[in-house]
């Protein structure tokens, strides 16, 4: 469904973050994208959904493929018809607008009956029943879990192939961690959807998908089953800190490293 | 309680505070005591009124009711800078960084209140400003060294990545040579190696220079692990108080907000 | 003693004494009123879709008015100028969402300011380039506007039909526009972009189209008032000066709101009639200018968000 | 190649925190300096003296005053024109009072009854932010305006409403009413500026600068490292309107020569906004970038049909030159939304690692 | 690439502006023309700038000049602001220009002191600093044919008359509507004075400029007034704009009298016939019934070298006002080539040219335009002429010269007598030197 191949994305003209990465989502998937910060995850998610170009960021080499046709020269808002749609790290929610109203946005690339988009409301909201409590207060007075559901809830709305998931679990309690999860696989087995998810949350984002890739320094350099993945030796040492003999403790953490990581 | 854990003498106690927002309640007469030199946790779930509580600490939002008590003096209202000046510093859960400055200067942002020199020196350069600015940089040098982030002295903070975003903001609180140090959510959006890393110098920190530090995280092993002893809020309100143990057991945290007992 | 009588107490004295004279300032303090509201309108259409702050909607309503004065004057008769004038203004929507907005998506506010301010000469220069710099007569009479006055009270209290035409159909303008904003998609999507860009263009809300829209809006918005305007003086890009009396219209009502806009311009119209008609005089007279700012100011200390402005959700 | 930091390291924190650490660039300022003090007064005639480089350098003032308190401290602020006539009205009248005094000092002191207006328009900002204020602080420029040309007593009752400049002697030397050479005037601007732009440089490497550009970029955390943001704010309009102060001062003692209270009307305050959001904001050197792009390309525009020998009408001339202008700070921003002196700092990075890109 | 196109591009602006220098090196008399087709007062600016160059060019056409000496006759675009204005100035010095007409006030008060130091004469035709009417104090500028005091004195005393003699003018009373800047405030004094002596009463109105077209107030004002007259000193868009709010609050036109820049058509005109009555004043002739102006449609207008837009503005009353402006300055670039012989003139025999320029009814009927304008005669002292005015009337379609001559009070010499010497005291003015004849 969706194939990136060897991109190479340049910020401000002179910033390179991506140096060749490549990776696949086949249809019905839930595909992890893995990796410390800055090693280019939100980036590669901005490249598909052609966020890039507001933060004058460009691909300068390779390309990307959605169903067939070439990403480069679609409209964010022509992605979305499509069924391509993200959802942003750090839940940017319509801070003024309702929950409610909030939702509707999601549906402004579709143009269907208002009994339509009605009906679609209220099955958003079998999935997400807290936002169906909350859903004539001002999205910005939320809670973070909420805003999180509700923006999974809005890019629901456009009826979307796949979502390009990034950082769900940031900032929210283990609880609603796994509430979302929950929901991301529910979403994907009973609608089909997609995910491609960037996380920082190994362990969990491991446990739900399919597949994963490991980002470093803008290039894949491992990937896999999830649950191979999860298995292998380095992931477990670095992404999911249990090295050979179990958890360690936080506070018996020794005072060296054993590898500079780059700054 | 007290008698048994002998961390220190209390530095700040908070007492029935109360805290609402048009009507809206944040906060329902919380009380805990924090003492020096520990390392203290306030988990619950999103919107439990974390954020809030250090809100109130640090005097960026005033309680309806209740009273603060910080090194024997007691308030109920101030102005956030009287905080600090007061020596309380803290971290936020969205970076709240300086973007447009570099490392350097955003650390050096957070030794404003032990720089004194006039405007007229300043406006030289010299003499009095000139010298307490290399005193300064000596120190924020210091920190510079001790988060091990010299790589970046001079990059604007703004194109930094999360994680190391983090860093520059402990070590902005840090510049402030803080007695208690409020953390927001330090390890949010890092993976486990930067999580260990800055659980190290959280730990360092504390035992170096002896400050106390409140915590809020979510990563149970992390609270678990470093705190001495922490405090759960649910809907505005402290529904259990203990060492990690005492919490892990406790089945209305359980219910509110680990979900299961949490093994990681 | 007698200069706080002149100004505690004889203003009020001299509006009790001639009634039909304090009327007569009240309306030409709301017709005013009415036409900073028509002003502020675009502005806030502006703000709210784009979160731009559009300095050039002063020069939009000059360049609208010139258009259409300009066209009748070669020779295009009034009523097939007026549907030209439109597609114009939308040329203009056109080419600004094309070649300056579509650009600098995301950058901060005050870039955005700016480019508006590089519009602002632009057209400036471009109209006088195309229609001359001279002043030109709004064709009130050939658009059918009433041009006469009705008189009440043996001729004491004058009410140009012009004034009446212009309130009515800001009043229309208005209700329109605000069940636009609340009702339909685009209109949602709209606020959704004011408050987002990044987000909203996530969702595949289009941010061009939407941009298109709004500025056309403003566009016609801005012919309205500069037919309206014109209609008080005479057409020439002195005319944009007025877009400074929108300022404080903004503050008063909050850059947000459309009915923050009318109130705000009412507020401030009547206000600074009243306020130089009857207090003006002691300080030499000539104060609307600063008065307008110094209303909006001291409102502003009590709500910095304006009057209906959106609260500012501060959070950390 | 030639421009290159290897080989120059700083061995004390002293020497890291020079005003120019990098020794080419210590090099270029002080052939800039010299140029400006030795080489052009003795080549540049009155055309460019007067034209261009004393309008140059007095707009560079107030840009940098605007570029302190709206690129530094982050309040945006439309008065500066207001601010700069207090500056030349005060100037005025404390010339006319004090007529002894060294004109040169009470050009310099006018500059502080500017702070202490500004200080009092900064009070708003305490509760108002962003474009609100910038219409707050159109307030003070449209009072400013029309405070000068009412009250008469400001302009010393002259039946033309104007003041008007006289001559004062520096070391006998005329610096400023119509026998002032223009190198004499452009040596007094020169050196103000000079001194005055060292002086910002200073003020926003130090503790003041920090507090201002953290005000900027996140004021509440500013207040929670202990910044005041008020005292911040004040401090910050304060020190920008002595700035233009000083530069309303200079416009009409050595440039305008007289002046009515219209020479600094909303369009000045707009065209050095203009300034520093072209030269770029937060940056000293950009506030002269910025003030050169703005009085230089419409003079070009201008002259250049005459130059080029094109028979043009002049009012045509001044139609491209509007549309010309708006064009260009239109695509200036798309091009670099941070102004000239970014570019320039591209340009020195691309520099010093040249000629290998990246 | 940005960063050369950048470097190009400061590059290019220098060395063109550097190579600016010494364009103008043609053989002829240099008569710079400060003019303002753009701006807010274009709508004044360019009938005038279109008349001063059109007269000019026209002798150049003709006659080939002024006594066989062409005239290099150049436009600045000054738009009506002062920092423009020294642009323009320092531009044009270098190529000896012999008179500066700079066509604002703001930019006349600037050049005044630097006048006799350039040595080159500054000529404000009917504007700018009124005091500058002595010559023994301001030798380098020149206002005639008349000065706002000696207007508004006329004034005055058209209104007296109207009323049926100076004496009737007690217990009336008089609004003054004016631009706020220092030319609306100039009569004030004059008027107060006048206003003890005969009687009337006055009351002021300032409009800011900003305020221009916003004038609703001032005229509820003067309805709460009441005046029996209005007089306005006007300019730019605050003329149409006070005309229409007259008519609106029903003033009675024919008692309405603007100053001689409040009298364009396109003030009146917008106004529609409500405006007509309407007056103000006046120094020239208006119209095409000239042979003179005939001879402009003819060698300029017919061949495209004017930039009149509409045949039928020629004649108009500010194209007008710009054809005597250079009609006075062709005269006195004559009367000194009467004295230094018939070459290229310098700027200060310009200057005598000027002060010693006679110009008498026979000399207008023999340039093509009898009865034009009132003769002038300048002397050394006297630079304003003290020239009396005429009213003209606005019939709904175009001005209608409704008086005589009206000359001006004697008392407003010895009071621009006694603003020359004030200016004087204060900018310490050095004593005249240059010799009187």
């Amino acid at each position: 469904m969706l194939s990136v191949n060897n991109i190479e994305v340049i910020y401000d003209h002179v910033i390179l973050v991506l140096k060749g990465t490549s990776l696949e989502v086949p249809d019905g998937s839930i595909v992890a994208l893995l990796g410390a910060n800055g090693a280019g995850k939100t980036t590669t998610l901005k490249a598909i959904s052609n966020l890039l170009h507001a933060e004058r960021g460009e691909v300068t080499k390779g390309s990307i493929e959605f169903d067939g046709t070439q990403v480069h020269d679609l409209s964010p808002n022509e992605l979305v018809k499509r069924g391509c749609i993200q959802v942003m790290e750090g839940r940017h929610v319509f801070e003024h607008l309702t929950v409610e109203e909030n939702l509707l946005t999601g549906t402004y690339t579709r143009k269907e009956s208002r009994s339509a988009i009605a009906e679609e409301l209220e099955k958003t909201y079998t999935y997400f029943p807290r936002l169906k409590e909350r859903k004539s207060s001002q999205a910005g007075y939320t809670s973070g879990g909420e805003q999180q559901m509700l923006v999974i809830g809005r890019a629901l709305m456009s009826k979307p192939k796949m979502i390009l998931l990034d950082e769900p679990s940031m900032g929210l309690a283990p609880q609603l961690v796994e509430e979302i999860f929950e929901i991301v696989k529910d979403l994907n087995q009973h609608e089909g959807v997609s995910f491609l998810l960037a996380e920082q949350n190994t362990n969990i984002a491991l446990r739900y998908a399919n597949y994963g890739y490991v980002l470093e320094n803008g290039r894949v350099v491992m990937d896999g089953k999830a649950s191979e993945l999860r298995e292998n030796e380095d992931v477990k040492e670095f992404y999911l800190g249990v090295g050979g003999e179990g958890r360690k403790n936080f506070r018996d953490v020794k005072n060296y490293r054993r590898r500079k990581r780059w700054l | 309680m007290s008698a048994e854990n002998n961390t220190g003498d209390v530095l700040l106690s908070v007492d029935h505070i109360s805290l609402a927002f048009g009507g809206v309640k944040a906060l329902t007469d919380i009380n805990f005591e924090i003492r020096k030199k520990e390392i203290f946790a306030i988990i619950g779930p999103n919107g439990a009124g974390k954020t809030s509580m250090l809100n109130v600490i640090n005097g960026f939002y005033h309680p309806q009711d209740g009273e603060i008590h910080f090194k024997g003096l007691h308030r109920k209202q101030m102005r956030p800078h009287e905080a600090a000046v007061q020596g309380i510093a803290r971290t936020f859960q969205n970076v709240a960084l300086f973007k447009g400055m570099s490392t350097l200067n955003n650390i050096m942002a957070g030794r404003n209140l032990k720089m004194k020199a006039n405007l007229f020196w300043q406006a030289l350069y010299y003499g009095p400003a000139r010298k307490e600015e290399m005193e300064n940089r000596k120190f924020v040098e210091d920190i510079i060294d001790f988060l091990e982030i010299q790589a970046i002295r001079r990059t604007p903070v703004g194109k930094l990545p999360y994680g190391l975003q983090k860093r520059v903001e402990l070590g902005r609180a840090l510049a402030m040579e803080p007695e208690l140090l409020l953390l927001d959510e330090p390890m949010a959006g890092m993976n486990i190696e930067e999580k260990q890393d800055m659980c190290r110098f959280i730990l360092d920190i504390n035992e170096q220079y002896g400050t106390t530090i409140v915590l809020i995280e979510h990563d149970m092993g992390v609270v678990m692990d470093l705190s001495e002893r922490l405090i759960v809020l649910d809907y505005g309100r402290k529904i259990a108080e203990g060492n990690p143990d005492e919490i892990r057991g406790n089945q209305a945290v359980i219910d509110a907000y680990l979900g299961v007992a949490h093994t990681n | 003693m007698e200069f706080l009588t002149a100004i505690f107490i004889q203003p009020f004295f001299d509006m009790v004494d001639d009634p039909v004279l304090f009327l007569q300032v009240i309306w030409e303090g709301f017709v005013t009123g009415i036409l900073y509201s028509l002003i502020a309108f675009g502005f806030v259409l502006i703000f709210k879709a784009s979160g731009v702050f559009n300095f050039a909607q002063g020069i939009m309503v000059v360049f609208a008015a010139l258009t259409l004065v300009g066209l009748h004057e070669n020779g295009v008769p009034a009523f097939i100028a007026l549907p030209i004038t439109i597609v114009v203004m939308y040329a203009l929507a056109f080419s600004v969402e094309r070649l300056v907005l579509r650009s600098l998506v995301n950058q901060p506010d005050i870039i955005l300011f700016m480019a508006t301010i590089g519009l602002t000469f632009f057209l400036i220069g471009f109209g006088e380039f195309i229609f001359g710099g001279e002043p030109k007569m709004m064709i009130t009479e050939e658009l059918l506007l009433p041009y006469d006055s009705i008189t009440f009270f043996d001729d004491m209290l004058i009410l140009q039909e012009i004034d009446i035409a212009a309130s009515v159909i800001a009043v229309i303008a208005l209700i329109i526009l605000a069940l636009f904003l609340g009702k339909t998609k685009i209109g949602i999507a709209l606020r959704a972009v004011a408050d987002d860009h990044q987000a909203a263009l996530s969702v595949g809300v289009s941010l061009n189209t939407i941009w298109v829209v709004v500025w056309f809006i403003s566009g016609i918005i801005a012919l309205i008032t500069g037919i309206m305007w014109g209609a008080k003086s005479d057409v020439s890009f002195a005319l944009s000066i007025i877009a400074f009396k929108a300022l404080p219209v903004l503050i008063l009502g909050g850059f947000t709101s459309v009915p923050g806009a009318i109130v705000g311009g009412l507020i401030i119209g009547i206000g600074e009639k009243i306020g130089e008609f009857y207090w003006g005089h002691l300080v030499g007279g000539s104060i609307e200018g600063w008065l307008a700012y110094m209303i909006a100011l001291v409102f502003l200390f009590f709500r910095p968000q304006g009057l209906f402005g959106e609260k500012i959700i501060e959070r950390v | 190649m030639f421009y290159r930091e290897a080989g120059q390291f700083k061995s004390s924190y002293v020497a890291d925190q020079e005003l120019f650490p990098v020794k080419q660039d210590r090099l270029g300022i002080f052939l800039i300096i010299g140029f400006s003090f030795i080489v052009i007064p003795l080549i540049a005639n009155d055309y460019w003296l007067q034209a261009i480089l004393i309008p140059f350098l007095i707009f560079s003032l107030a840009a940098l005053g605007l570029n302190l308190l709206t690129g530094y401290a982050g309040q945006l602020s439309l008065g500066t024109g207001g601010f700069m006539a207090v500056g030349a009205y005060s100037c005025y009248k404390l010339v006319t009072v004090f007529p002894e005094t060294n004109v040169i000092l009470l050009i310099l002191l006018s500059g502080f009854i500017s702070a202490g207006v500004g200080l009092i328009f900064g009070i708003p900002s305490l509760r108002i932010k962003g474009f609100y204020l910038a219409v707050a602080t159109l307030a003070a420029q449209f009072f400013f305006e029309w405070l000068f040309g009412r009250v008469k007593w400001f302009y010393n009752y002259n039946d033309s409403g104007a003041i008007e400049v006289q001559v004062r002697k520096v070391f006998d030397i005329a610096v400023t009413g119509p026998v002032a050479t223009t190198q004499a005037r452009y040596m007094v601007v020169l050196c103000i500026v000079t001194v005055l732009a060292l002086i910002a440089v200073n003020i926003v490497r130090g503790r003041i600068g920090r507090a201002w550009m953290a005000i900027r970029d996140m004021d509440i955390a500013a207040e929670l490292i202990g910044i005041r943001p008020l005292t911040t704010k004040l401090i910050a309009f304060a020190i920008s309107s002595y700035y233009a102060g000083v530069a309303g001062a200079l416009y009409v003692f050595t440039y305008l020569g007289s002046a009515e209270v219209e020479v600094f009307d909303i369009n000045i305050s707009f065209e050095i906004l203009f300034m520093i959001i072209i030269g770029g904001l937060g940056s000293i050197s950009g506030a002269f970038f910025g003030a050169a792009f703005i009085v230089l390309i419409p003079i070009l525009i201008t002259n250049l049909p005459l130059i080029l020998g094109i028979p043009i009408n002049t009012a045509t001339v001044e139609h491209f030159n509007f549309m010309i202008l708006g064009a260009l700070i239109v695509l200036f921003l798309i091009f670099e939304p941070h102004g000239l002196a970014k570019i320039w700092s591209i340009l020195r990075e691309k520099l010093r690692v040249w000629p290998f890109p990246y | 690439m940005k960063n050369k196109i950048f470097l190009t591009l400061i590059a290019s602006v220098i060395s063109c502006l550097w190579l600016s220098q010494g364009v103008m090196a043609a053989k002829g008399i240099y008569i710079p023309l400060f003019t303002y087709r753009t701006g807010p007062f274009a709508g004044s600016g360019i009938p005038n700038a279109n008349g001063m160059s059109d007269y000019l060019n026209m002798l150049n056409e003709r006659d080939g000049g002024i006594g066989g000496v062409p005239l290099i006759v150049e436009e600045c675009e000054t738009g009506y602001n002062t920092k423009k204005g020294v642009e323009c100035y320092e531009k044009v010095k270098p190529n000896n220009p012999v008179v500066i007409n700079p066509y604002s006030t703001g930019i006349t008060l600037q050049l005044i002191p630097k006048s006799p130091v350039d040595k080159i004469p500054v000529h404000s035709m009917a504007y700018g600093l009124s005091a500058a009417a002595d010559g023994s104090v301001f030798p380098w500028v020149f206002n005639y044919p008349s000065t706002y005091w000696n207007q508004a004195s006329a004034i005055i005393k058209y209104i007296g008359y109207q009323e049926g003699g100076m004496s009737n003018l007690k217990g009336k009373k008089i609004g003054f509507i004016f631009l706020e800047s220092g030319y609306g405030r100039e009569p004030i004094p004059l008027f107060e004075e006048l206003s003890a002596e005969l009687g009337y009463e006055l009351f002021t109105i300032p409009v800011a400029f900003k305020e221009s077209q916003n004038q609703s107030s001032h005229w509820l004002k003067v309805r709460k007034e009441k005046p029996d007259w209005m007089i306005m000193w006007g300019w730019g868009v605050m003329n149409p704009t006070a005309i229409k709010e007259a008519t609106r609050i029903k003033f009675n036109m024919e008692k309405f009298v603007g100053v001689w820049w409040s009298g364009g058509e396109d003030d009146a005109r917008p106004a529609g016939k409500a405006a007509k009555g309407y007056k103000s004043s006046n120094f020239h002739g208006i119209g095409t019934n000239y042979p003179a102006i005939q001879d402009i449609l003819k060698y300029i207008v017919d061949k495209g070298k004017s930039q009149v837009k509409d045949r039928s503005r020629v004649g108009e009353n500010f194209y007008m006002r710009g054809v005597f402006n250079s009609v006075l300055v062709a005269e006195a670039i004559r009367t000194a080539q009467g004295k230094y012989g018939n070459r290229v003139i310098t700027s200060a025999e310009m200057r005598w040219g000027m002060e010693n320029l006679n110009l008498t009814s026979a000399r207008l009927a023999e340039i093509g335009l009898p009865g034009f304008a009132n003769p002038i005669k300048v002397t050394c002292d006297d630079h304003a002429n003290n020239g009396p005015i005429y009213i003209q009337q606005w019939n709904g379609t175009s001005w209608e010269r409704v008086s005589g001559w009206i000359n001006s009070m004697d008392r407003v010499r010895p009071m621009l007598e006694k603003a020359a010497a004030d200016y004087k005291a204060k900018n310490s003015v050095p004593d005249r030197t240059i010799p009187c004849s």
